[in-house]
């Protein structure tokens, strides 16, 4: 019997799906010709753009500051010209603007010597700067600035710094492969946020699928006092509430942030990214993809620069075996499907599926023969189906007397759901509604 | 002439206000019982609604529930010894529902709502039409109920019984319990409804 | 141009599975039983389960279509329900019967609340009890099965046969298998979990039923807390007091005659467990299984009624709201 | 205060006029009323007699009797009996003849289940006891009905507290008779 | 009968709503939620029982000795109309918790035929005042428990795709329909077996 923690409320075990991609060392993707630059890659204010069409960008330059308190700078993965400034939707359904960049000139970073800096000698503003100038965006998926979550609010400590090593969706193994190619990287990011927030305890939670991943950062965190927790598969350990609940025993209370029980956390990739800012003074122009599905003739993992086409990283991967059903961004539980190829890599796409009709299971929804299974399932002990059903007929506010808004939108319950009902569509659908009426009553 | 016909749809006691419930499901296993129930609690409609119209400037408005109960109880207690000594089966029959139209809510309702502000003879027309919808909704209830549950149709007791040929020797008992007096009754009233609906258009 | 990809919200993946496969798996685990009775009574049995199920059926499709609703035939829950009802009968019954008991569960009991997933009340077993004290009679002619035909003697059902002899208890008489052995039915425990005695249609074999149970148990088309909660307190109960009656102490009670008989394997593994019915959490559903099995017991023990299931288990379901009410399951990040 | 006196004196008139009305109207329907209760009872005794005149009620002439009446020119008695149905006590009423014979036989109250022991209320359900008693036994089980069984089919405890009172009273009036 | 046996009568066998036709009016029309209804219970239990045993008490020292059993109706009613208000203004003045709780539902008590019906059902069937107060408080408990259980199934079926016409009243009789005819199990022959034997 494993003994391995995990959160105690529901949770589900889809098939993992990472063999054809977790073996793969991680591939270098061609630079793109045109990389689309969108200047809203993460939650909060999008970036006021700095350049106009004719500007020429150096490969790394700031091409979009903060335009607020949660925001988060954008810079040119490549060198080149700036064609125009355009508005195109993001696979997850943002709308945004987004510079062409048209490839010319010199490349001022790849293939030259790493500068490395002395950051222990910097102070935590400093750093803190350091991280908002580099667009450094959280790379789990919620892309949330990072100079703002490792900014600890007055009259808090952080107790517990959490690394997010689960990945827990099935499908992916970028942060996988970046554990396992980036040990170092990691470690050093985790160090530099020690420095600036001086937990008491630092963890990383790794699922035990991976245990070359367990066991390589073990090694390498050990003389820094890193504790490295292997955990249970199940899916969403991975939901920052849920890891901070199995490693720790503490829940978040409802409508807080985890700062409210001491943690902070990061997912690994954001680590390598702090480290390369700091460290480095590398801007986030890169980041790793998991290209997957059945439909992909060649799953692996790619280093992809922001802004490069989907259709590209496809065609690296040697193209579509087979017609998809779906084009996914993202993990198959919380990810969004989107039509268009030429739709750019950002700073949270953390993969791109291609999914065959097998895989989707996708059939017409049939009433509710309260099974319970979606109950069984969620990782925040709600009901779904009740939330669902006072939602189909209206009843918003007793909706979210039953835990509308603590929904993570896992997506567990809709996996799990025999009848097919659109859980999660309603619940998003229903909150996107009670905004609307709040803003409406606001003005 | 309005009025008199407001009862019997649109504002029909059982069905669309949901007034006068229990009697009508207790006594509804039968036609005549429910003919009889109806008659008596028309008489106590017709008998209150008079007598407090005409009173109505006379009792002042913070003692005017225990002055109508009174009223309605004696017009009550007046028919339950009227029944008990000249229609001794109906009044085995309906047991204790009839002391017990003291607390109909249509009597008291309608005194309030209607015979406290009115004039006499607009007070027992409305009388009438409700008590004329009452009695159309609770023999209904019982036509439904005692086909079902018995297999016949019983106008009086003695010689005025129908029986249905098949049904009388296998009936669905249940209709004659509380089950299927509930049951009717929510179907009936989903029927009202409907009707109603479709005679507005 | 090829097909377009398509547009759908998250999750993007979903577990294999439909209302269809659920209940045609119910279905497929019920066939064992089905034969059995048809084996044991000849074509009256497949007569009468034909005509509750097509009954079903029939006033489902007409439902739909008088009232313009999407078909829903096609998600088989209606030939379950009139399956259940025709194995809820006894053999001779008159097939108006059961041709009834699925008119009232379909329209009444789960047309009425909006079809299936919105009725509260289990329908097969509401429709069942209706006929039951309409046509009390009727409902408790039974005969003694035979292979390849019944027996044309008509008698009690084992527990039928035990509540009779009961009223008039001689001494010496330790159990109710022995009552059995003196009203001339078949006495090994053999003979009960065969169904080599007088009982509903699908009741018969207590051995068929649990294959077929644990087949969906297996599956996870059912959940196990049901069963095992009512069956192992009925179980309890009966140990602990039904040996009482028969002069015992304490513990003596016959738990195997109980079992095996009374349509309490069907109840507990094919009626109680019917999702729609039964609550959503796991807490729930065993608070649920220990009212039906409480409930069985009360009724079988002290009531005019011998076999009791039917009434928990809709008894029970009365309480299923207020049980999902209570027996929410604790939210994360909220303190009560 | 002069207010309260008015309304409770206004309250106080319509009670006494409602209360002095119900007096008047009692006056006249109390005697229809007993007069009609003795009348129901004794049509109800003339049809147990069977022809002969009820005569006095003794009561608790036996254990299980509450009431007996003699038939008049001492043609047998009329006995009220208590049986032990499913639903506890039931009162049946019955008539023998000097030979313990049952001439008419009726089942008064009851709690027995709906469908099943509730149906002993119908006539044809005691007709199958008359003219048993005497040279005749009581059925003691339904098997000793034959062809009647049918008619008694599926409440057995009901069956066997009426068969019980009934045979009990037979007994008891054959001991009276001296036989 | 014991009062073991009365309790068990009046909350299962004979319950009000479900086999006695008694009390339906507030059955359908403060069942909607679940709160409201535990609220109308309690005030129900609570008026019943101190009702049955004051009618108790005017039955046997002034009703039959005045000979004046005749204006039965009369007086009980006006003993319950006055014992609601009284109620209520205690309860206003000494525990507005309670009156917060109870308030709204103690007005509709007066029509609810259940009251009435117990303290009547208690005079014919003789019972002492002990017998009294334990039968309105049980009749009471039963309309309680007759209620929650409605309330429970009313606040599912609020989520349910009910057809137009039938939501509502006739849905809920259904629902009271079908209840009863679970509580049919309850005869009274489970009774007599139950604290017979």
């Amino acid at each position: 019997m494993n003994k391995f923690k995990t959160f105690t409320r529901g949770g589900i075990h889809p098939p993992e799906g990472k063999g054809s991609t977790s073996n793969k060392p991680i591939r270098n993707a061609p630079l793109p010709a045109v990389a689309v630059v969108p200047f809203s890659q993460h939650i909060g204010a999008p970036a006021k753009p700095l350049v106009e069409p004719g500007d020429h960008v150096e490969e790394g330059q700031l091409i979009g500051e903060p335009a607020g308190f949660v925001s988060a700078s954008v810079h040119s993965p490549i060198p080149g010209t700036v064609k125009e400034i355009k508005n195109l939707y993001l696979p997850s359904g943002i709308k945004t603007t987004a510079a062409v960049i048209e490839l010319d000139g010199e490349f001022s970073r790849l293939g030259k010597p790493i500068l490395t800096r002395d950051w222990s000698v910097m102070a935590k503003d400093e750093i803190l700067d350091i991280l908002k100038q580099h667009g450094v965006v959280g790379q789990g998926g919620a892309t949330f600035p990072s100079h703002v979550k490792f900014s600890v609010p007055k009259g808090r400590t952080c107790e517990v710094f959490l690394v997010n090593a689960a990945e827990c969706e099935p499908y992916l193994s970028a942060d996988h492969r970046v554990m396992l190619e980036h040990t170092e990287d990691i470690v050093e990011g985790i160090r530099i946020i020690k420095k600036l927030l001086d937990p008491e305890r630092i963890v990383i939670g790794v699922e035990v699928n991976k245990p070359d991943a367990i066991e390589k950062l073990k090694a390498a965190g050990a003389a820094d006092g890193i504790e490295v927790m292997p955990l249970k598969v199940k899916y969403p350990q991975g939901a920052e509430k849920n890891l901070i609940e199995a490693i720790l025993d503490r829940e978040v209370p409802s409508g807080k942030l985890p700062i409210e029980v001491g943690v902070i956390n990061a997912n690994v990739g954001t680590l390598v990214s702090v480290c390369e800012a700091v460290r480095d003074d590398k801007p986030v122009i890169e980041r790793v993809v998991t290209i997957a599905g059945g439909a992909i003739a060649q799953p692996g993992n790619i280093r992809a620069r922001v802004g490069s086409s989907i259709q590209d990283l496809i065609e690296e991967c040697g193209g579509l075996a087979e017609e998809p059903e779906k084009f996914v961004s993202g993990g198959p539980l919380m990810g969004f499907t989107f039509i268009d190829l030429d739709s750019p890599v950002t700073k949270g796409t953390s993969g791109i599926l291609a999914l065959t009709k097998k895989e989707v299971q996708s059939f017409a929804a049939t009433a509710c023969l309260s099974c319970g299974r979606c109950v069984k399932a969620c990782p925040m002990g709600l009901v779904p189906t009740t939330i669902f059903k006072n939602i189909e007929h209206e009843r918003l506010d007793d909706a979210t007397a039953f835990g509308l808004d603590d929904c993570v939108l896992c997506g567990a319950c809709a996996y799990v759901c025999p009848s097919h009902i659109p859980l999660i569509s309603a619940f998003k659908a229903a909150r996107g509604r009670k905004r609307r009426l709040a803003a409406m009553n606001k003005g | 002439m309005k009025g008199l016909f407001k009862g019997l749809l649109k504002e029909n006691p059982i069905f669309v206000l949901a007034l006068g419930l229990c009697p009508a499901l207790a006594v509804s296993t039968t036609v005549n019982n429910a003919l009889g129930m109806s008659a008596a609690t028309l008489i106590v409609l017709i008998g209150s609604n008079l007598v407090i119209s005409s009173l109505r400037k006379h009792i002042p408005d913070d003692i005017h529930i225990p002055a109508y109960i009174v009223i309605i109880a004696a017009f009550v207690t007046l028919v339950d010894m009227t029944m008990q000594a000249y229609f001794p089966a109906l009044s085995k029959s309906l047991g204790i529902f009839i002391p017990l139209i003291v607390v109909n809510c249509i009597i008291l309702g309608r005194a309030e709502a209607f015979a406290s502000k009115n004039t006499i003879g607009a007070s027992v027309i409305d009388a009438i039409a409700m008590g004329v919808g009452f009695t159309v909704g609770l023999t209904a209830i019982a036509l439904v109920r005692e086909v079902l549950g018995a297999g016949t149709i019983t106008i009086f007791p003695d010689g005025g019984v129908i029986r249905i040929p098949g049904l009388a020797d296998k009936p669905a008992l249940v209709f004659a319990f509380p089950a299927g007096a509930l049951i009717v009754v929510g179907f009936l009233q989903a029927f009202f409804r409907w009707l109603g609906e479709v005679t507005n258009k | 141009m090829e097909r377009l990809p398509l547009v759908t919200t998250s999750p993007q993946i979903h577990a294999p599975g439909s209302t269809r496969r659920v209940m045609g798996w119910v279905l497929a685990a019920l066939v064992p039983a089905a034969v059995w009775s048809i084996v044991l009574f000849g074509w009256r049995a497949a007569l009468v389960i034909t005509a509750s199920v097509a009954a079903a059926v029939i006033t489902e499709g007409l439902l739909n279509l008088a009232f313009k609703r999407e078909n829903t035939l096609n998600d088989l829950s209606a030939v379950v329900t009139g399956v259940l009802i025709g194995f809820n009968m006894p053999p001779e019954v008159p097939v108006f019967i059961p041709v009834v008991a699925s008119v009232f569960a379909i329209a009444v009991v789960k047309w009425s609340f909006g079809g299936l997933g919105s009725n509260w009340m289990n329908p097969a077993l509401a429709g069942r009890v209706f006929v039951f004290f309409s046509w009390g009679t009727d409902m408790t002619r039974w005969t003694l099965p035979g292979i390849g035909g019944a027996d044309a003697v008509s008698g009690p059902t084992p527990l039928g046969s035990v509540k009779l002899a009961l009223s008039d208890l001689s001494a010496g008489i330790d159990g109710p298998m022995r009552l059995l052995e003196s009203a001339g039915m078949p006495t090994t425990y053999l003979d009960l979990f065969l169904g080599r005695i007088p009982g509903s249609l699908g009741e018969m074999s207590a051995l068929l039923l649990i294959i077929g149970g644990l087949l969906l148990i297996i599956l996870k088309i059912v959940n196990w807390e049901i069963p095992v909660a009512y069956i192992g307190s009925f179980a309890l109960f009966m140990w602990a007091f039904d040996g009482m009656q028969y002069g015992g102490g304490i513990f003596s009670g016959d738990v195997l005659f109980h079992l095996f008989t009374g349509g309490l394997m069907l109840g507990a593994l094919f009626m109680a467990t019917d999702m729609v019915t039964s609550p959503l959490t796991l807490k729930g559903r065993i608070i649920f299984g220990l009212g039906c099995g409480l409930f069985t017991f009360v009724i079988r023990r002290f009531g005019n009624l011998p076999e009791g299931v039917s009434l928990a288990i809709i008894f029970m379901n009365i309480l299923v709201s207020l049980i999902d009410r209570f027996m929410k399951p604790t939210r994360y990040g909220v303190v009560s | 205060m002069k207010e309260m006196a008015n309304k409770a004196l206004r309250l106080g008139i319509i009670g006494a006029v409602a209360a002095l009305l119900l007096a008047v109207v009692n006056n006249f329907t109390e005697p229809v009323i007993a007069e009609r209760m003795t009348r129901e009872l004794t049509e109800a005794l003339t049809v147990l007699a069977a022809g002969g005149t009820p005569g006095a009620v003794e009561t608790e002439p036996a254990p299980g009797v509450p009431q007996r009446w003699p038939i008049k020119g001492g043609k047998g008695w009329i006995l009220e009996l208590t049986g032990t149905g499913y639903g506890g006590p039931m009162t049946i009423v019955a008539s023998y003849d000097t030979g313990g014979t049952v001439m008419v036989a009726r089942l008064m109250g009851n709690n027995e289940t709906v469908g099943f022991g509730k149906k002993a209320e119908d006539s044809s359900y005691m007709k199958i006891f008359v003219g048993t008693g005497g040279n005749r036994p009581v059925p003691r089980t339904k098997a000793d009905l034959g062809a009647d069984a049918d008619t008694v089919a599926g409440a057995t405890v009901t069956f066997s507290g009426i068969t019980d009172a009934l045979r009990a009273g037979s007994e008891l009036v054959q001991e009276w008779e001296g036989r | 009968m014991t009062y073991i046996g009365i309790i068990i009568t009046y909350v299962f066998v004979s319950n009000l709503v479900l086999s006695q036709f008694l009390g339906l009016c507030p059955f359908i029309g403060v069942s909607k939620n679940t709160e409201s209804a535990v609220g109308m219970g309690f005030a129900v239990t609570f008026v019943m029982s101190l009702a049955t045993l004051i009618t108790w008490a005017l039955q046997h020292f002034i009703l039959v000795p005045l000979n004046i059993v005749f204006l039965q109706t009369v007086t009980f009613i006006l003993v319950i109309a006055s014992l609601v208000q009284l109620v209520e203004m205690v309860v206003r003045k000494y525990s507005p918790p309670l009156y917060q709780a109870l308030g709204i539902y103690l007005p509709l008590i007066t029509t609810n035929c259940g009251v009435l019906g117990i303290a009547l059902i208690s005079v014919n069937e003789s019972y002492g005042p002990m017998e009294s107060f334990i039968a309105g408080l049980s009749a009471g408990i039963g309309f309680l428990i007759a209620l929650l259980f409605m309330s429970g199934i009313r606040e599912r079926l609020d989520t349910e795709k009910v057809p137009k016409h039938l939501k509502g009243t006739p849905i809920a009789f259904i629902s009271g329909g079908l209840m009863a005819l679970a509580f049919m199990a309850f005869d009274r022959a489970l009774l007599t077996n139950l604290i017979g034997g």
